[in-house]
């Protein structure tokens, strides 16, 4: 983990409200394992005055560069998509712990569902899995067309489905339609999204297998602050995990969701 | 380096700064990024006799130039942190202020008691001040009478020096600071966080799952500098001074205020190396300001003292 | 536009915007402005007995998302408020609320009885939380008998509804509403500013003249929203909210927490705009937020009601 | 007055620390009183969050261009220092009362002195007062000549002078010591500086006829707030002025330094 002023890039809205960043720096180096995040500090007034939490997307070691895909939300967000060429970013990272790829042997298949935002960690997770010739098929949920990004890319890499609440896009309902619809077979679930998603994904296959990765509001992003716990499943009620630290990346089943 | 030496009640420390309580948990996760040593002490996350959750999440919103935190004093308890925690931080040279919370006084009691027979432990901060815990907490911190007769209990079973934390929303800080004082107090920490709420608009109700948390950061600077400048002229043990801290300048603003050391909270997460940062650019900053210890800073605002015309 | 409306003991208004008294003076600067008639009402400054210049400048700091102001309630005395200024507002289709002050119980009463005799005003707010001046304002405002026994007298001598205006300096502020509430205010504006404090790191001294200053804008906001959220479940009457309101969101999150009308004060001196542009805007966020009448939005945050799941 | 969204024409450091900064705006129609004053706002967040008060250093009506000279000193001053050309900058203005152009006739003296950042609001007076036939003589007093700024634009309207307290540019001393050395005379004063110069002229020339321009920390600038008040020479302790809305110019002897 390293503290670094990167470069932008490259900044581009690609959907709605969707902005894909690439920044390029030594710390992108580090960055070997889908499903970590960074922190990012969006400006160096203290309004607003946390990190931003941020999946890393993709990552070229040869350039350093590493792609983020963000939703334009609230401030932070917001000033973060006012960035351009060339200015500086800070950002902490790689954060946590990503998504395990030594579960699968070559040949075997690996499901991964996302959910709107919950999309872009999961396209280095494909892209890593690709190389080690691992099937992979996508499942991505979004609000709408509109709201969709990146489906053609995971296409590259493999089956790959999308939904859409209002059906302006692929299959109209919830990546757990497309799952049953398409009667989808895997030896391994690799799924980030929506907390409702991940909990349907659980109602559906009870005895998945697999990984979820998950979202908390976080304070210091590195495990010092206890602000991201969750309650472990079978554990005491004073066990946790922290989502920073020992996520966000998690077992299917272990996390009280 | 020794310009930057402060001394105070079993506190002794190379530089002022020390993290503040609950920002910096036991000190693992900053030690991955710089070496603890450098600091002048660590305050851990606060103990409890029990091992507790804390509140449901979300526990942390933002505020404009601050932050609202419900953690509820989320901790192993005290017996795991000795033999778990504590360890750990052994092979730094770093005094530890050990942050001691609970329920009921005789909580307070068995967590000082054992805290402070521990060998790395420098000195007790007795936290009555944590907003965010329906009992224990600030119902202590509130009223003058149950915080001196904490403040002796707790006295009473430590063997090292006890600062008490306090809590600023009172109406009179002195009074409550004069009061654990006469209870027999080695020293105060403040201030701890104001209670604060924020209001998710979409869902209507508190962004916080615990509603209320205890507003940290910039924005309450002011307060507590005001409150330190206060009491240090109430009272004659030292203050360790926090809230809001982000920089050097902050630094020397809390000593001129009054305080004798200085936590920095907060200002850990929007900049993890923030510490040793600071404690870099002090003997700048006192050159600049033509200070030769940082020690004749403590109080300046309040005690006569000649200001070298060249820094006017 | 009716869908803005809101009515409190003695205000109906157009909509629940106000200026904050000691930031909008006696309207006159911002009439140059704006057509103050938009104004659901305004507060003006504080009023005492006899005319007072205040404390020594400098009387304003900035600090992290808020300032620090130490105007020691300036004014030109109530006969000449009466006599000079409110004439002026007269044109305007635009309720007042007369903000009086004084060191004495006496004091008080006498400028109550004058102000609310003035056919312009349509309610008292009662300053028993000025943080500015040596005596009377904040003395009154931390003890909440002595907070009672003065809305009692002022109560007996005033002709028109009284609003307290209570202090954030406090433990308990529930507590303070409840006595004034059982004293019989007809409703509350709440909060003033906390007492804070800036020092200058070349003079190593207050920055304020007076030292000390209340502390106001964005920064307190989540302290403001917190006590009125307590204090609204605390007690019937109705509550104007203020302390950090910079715009339209803000207005919906205090009424929210449970204020009925919103006063702006700080932000009136970023833009001075600043309150027609939220009155303007409020609206559409009604709208956004498939709130037919603002009304509803009162004390939502903790009042049992149908959040339209449309948006949430 | 006006709130406008004025846009940065040009943005140049011409000493050390001192900013030339020219905006474009219909606002600067209205700038036609030298020593009136613009607030600006500096950021759209709040840190910082009360606008900064500038002097109005010269204005062009046909460009609609109005030039600022400030110097970089605290967080406001910085982030102004950073707006580029194209950017926009929210300012309110013209605020306060100038220095009354009509108490001199043709042919007459005016004496202007102003030290450090006080001399902007003199330029854009001495180029009224010339345009008026009045003659111009200019004393300006810096710590040193690197902090010194426009002394030639002044020079080019008439007699000027500079005095620097390190003795590195025109006369070593202060402003006082350049009047007394050079045996200025004058039928009329204008000055704007820090209040121990302005007290130093006051002991001068007790008698001096002219104007003042004050400085005080503001919080409105429009006269509601009541931050910015002095006291007035022979009035009740009650008494007082608003120095952004009844200043920032004031005859000589009427308010207490
Ligand atoms: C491990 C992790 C990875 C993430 N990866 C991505 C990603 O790749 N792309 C993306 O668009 N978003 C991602 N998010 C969510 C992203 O962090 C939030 O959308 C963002 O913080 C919102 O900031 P804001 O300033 O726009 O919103 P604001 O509402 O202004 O934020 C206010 C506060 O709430 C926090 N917050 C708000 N929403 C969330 C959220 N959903 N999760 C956590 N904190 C939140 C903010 O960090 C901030 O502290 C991730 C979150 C986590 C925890
Ligand atoms: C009528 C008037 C005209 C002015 N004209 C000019 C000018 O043309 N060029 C120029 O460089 N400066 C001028 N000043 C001074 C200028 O306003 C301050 O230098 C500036 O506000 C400092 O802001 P900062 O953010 O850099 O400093 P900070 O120290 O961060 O400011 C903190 C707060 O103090 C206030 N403040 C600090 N110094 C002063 C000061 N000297 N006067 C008033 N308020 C202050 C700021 O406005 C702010 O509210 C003028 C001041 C006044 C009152
Ligand atoms: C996330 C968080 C957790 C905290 N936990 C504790 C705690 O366990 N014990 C304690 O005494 N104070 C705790 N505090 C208060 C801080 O130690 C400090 O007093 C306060 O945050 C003000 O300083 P700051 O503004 O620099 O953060 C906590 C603060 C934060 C933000
Ligand atoms: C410059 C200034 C002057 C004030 N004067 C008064 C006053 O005379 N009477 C009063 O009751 N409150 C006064 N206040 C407090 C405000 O009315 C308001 O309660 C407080 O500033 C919080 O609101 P804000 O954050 O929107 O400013 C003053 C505040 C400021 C900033
Ligand atoms: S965000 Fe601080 S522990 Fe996870
Ligand atoms: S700055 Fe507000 S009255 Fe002058």
């Amino acid at each position: 983990m390293k503290k670094e002023l990167v470069e932008v890039v490259s900044q581009k809205e690609i959907a709605r409200h969707i902005f894909e960043l690439k920044v390029q720096g030594n710390v992108v180096n580090e960055m070997t394992s889908p499903g970590q995040f960074v922190h990012i500090r969006v400006t160096d007034t203290f309004q607003p005055l946390l990190r931003r939490p941020i999946s890393i997307c993709d990552v070229d070691l040869e350039s350093r560069t590493l792609t983020m895909l963000y939703r334009k939300e609230g401030t932070g967000t917001a000033l973060l998509s006012q960035k351009k060429e060339g200015e500086k970013i800070d950002l902490l990272g790689p954060l946590g712990n990503g998504f395990p790829l030594d579960e699968l042997s070559q040949g075997q298949t690996a499901l991964l569902v996302g959910g709107g935002i919950g999309v872009p960690p999961l396209y280095y997770l494909a892209k890593k899995l690709c190389s080690q010739g691992i099937n992979v098929i996508s499942v991505l949920g979004f609000q709408s067309g509109d709201d969709g990004f990146y489906s053609e890319k995971f296409a590259e890499l493999g089956e790959a489905y999308v939904s859409t609440v209002d059906g302006s896009q692929g299959t109209k309902g919830f990546v757990t339609d497309v799952i049953k619809n398409k009667d989808l077979h895997y030896d391994l679930l690799y799924s980030c999204g929506p907390t409702v998603m991940l909990k349907a994904l659980e109602l559906q296959v009870p005895a998945a297998n697999g990984f979820f990765s998950l979202e908390e509001r976080m304070g210091c992003g590195i495990g010092a602050c206890f602000a991201c716990v969750c309650h472990v499943n079978g554990g005491l009620p004073s066990d946790y995990v922290k989502v920073c630290s020992d996520g966000p990346v998690f077992p299917i089943g272990e996390v009280v969701l | 380096m020794k310009r930057l030496e402060v001394s105070l009640p079993g506190l002794k420390m190379k530089n002022p700064i020390m993290p503040a309580s609950g920002c910096f948990g036991f000190g693992r996760e900053y030690a991955g990024l710089y070496d603890l040593s450098v600091l002048g002490a660590a305050a851990i996350k606060a103990a409890t006799v029990e091992a507790r959750f804390g509140n449901p999440t979300p526990r942390v919103a933002e505020t404009h130039s601050g932050m609202l935190n419900a953690i509820g004093l989320q901790n192993p308890g005290v017996d795991q942190i000795m033999e778990k925690e504590l360890p750990f931080l052994k092979s730094y040279d770093l005094p530890i202020v050990a942050n001691i919370a609970g329920s009921t006084e005789e909580d307070y009691c068995e967590v000082a008691e054992k805290m402070s027979s521990h060998p790395q432990v420098s000195v007790l901060e007795l936290n009555i001040s944590c907003p965010n815990v329906k009992e224990g907490g600030i119902q202590f911190g509130t009223d003058a009478r149950t915080a001196a007769a904490l403040t002796k209990r707790v006295k009473a079973v430590s063997s090292k020096p006890v600062y008490v934390k306090l809590s600023p929303n009172v109406a009179n800080i002195a009074e409550m600071a004069i009061a654990v004082e006469e209870a027999g107090a080695d020293g105060i920490s403040m201030i701890n966080t104001l209670l604060g709420m924020r209001i998710d608009l979409k869902t209507r109700k508190p962004i916080l799952a615990n509603k209320t948390g205890g507003l940290s950061g910039p924005a309450i600077k002011p307060v507590a500098i005001r409150m330190i400048h206060e009491v240090s002229q109430a009272v004659s043990i030292p203050i360790i001074g926090m809230g809001g801290v982000s920089c050097a300048e902050d630094v020397i603003e809390f000593m001129l205020a009054g305080a004798s050391a200085v936590a920095v909270g907060t200002a850990n997460f929007v900049d993890p190396f923030i510490c040793p940062d600071i404690i870099s650019q002090l003997p700048e900053l006192l050159e600049k300001m033509n200070v030769s210890h940082i020690r004749e800073l403590i109080g300046g605002s309040w005690r006569e003292c000649e200001v070298p015309s060249l820094s006017r």
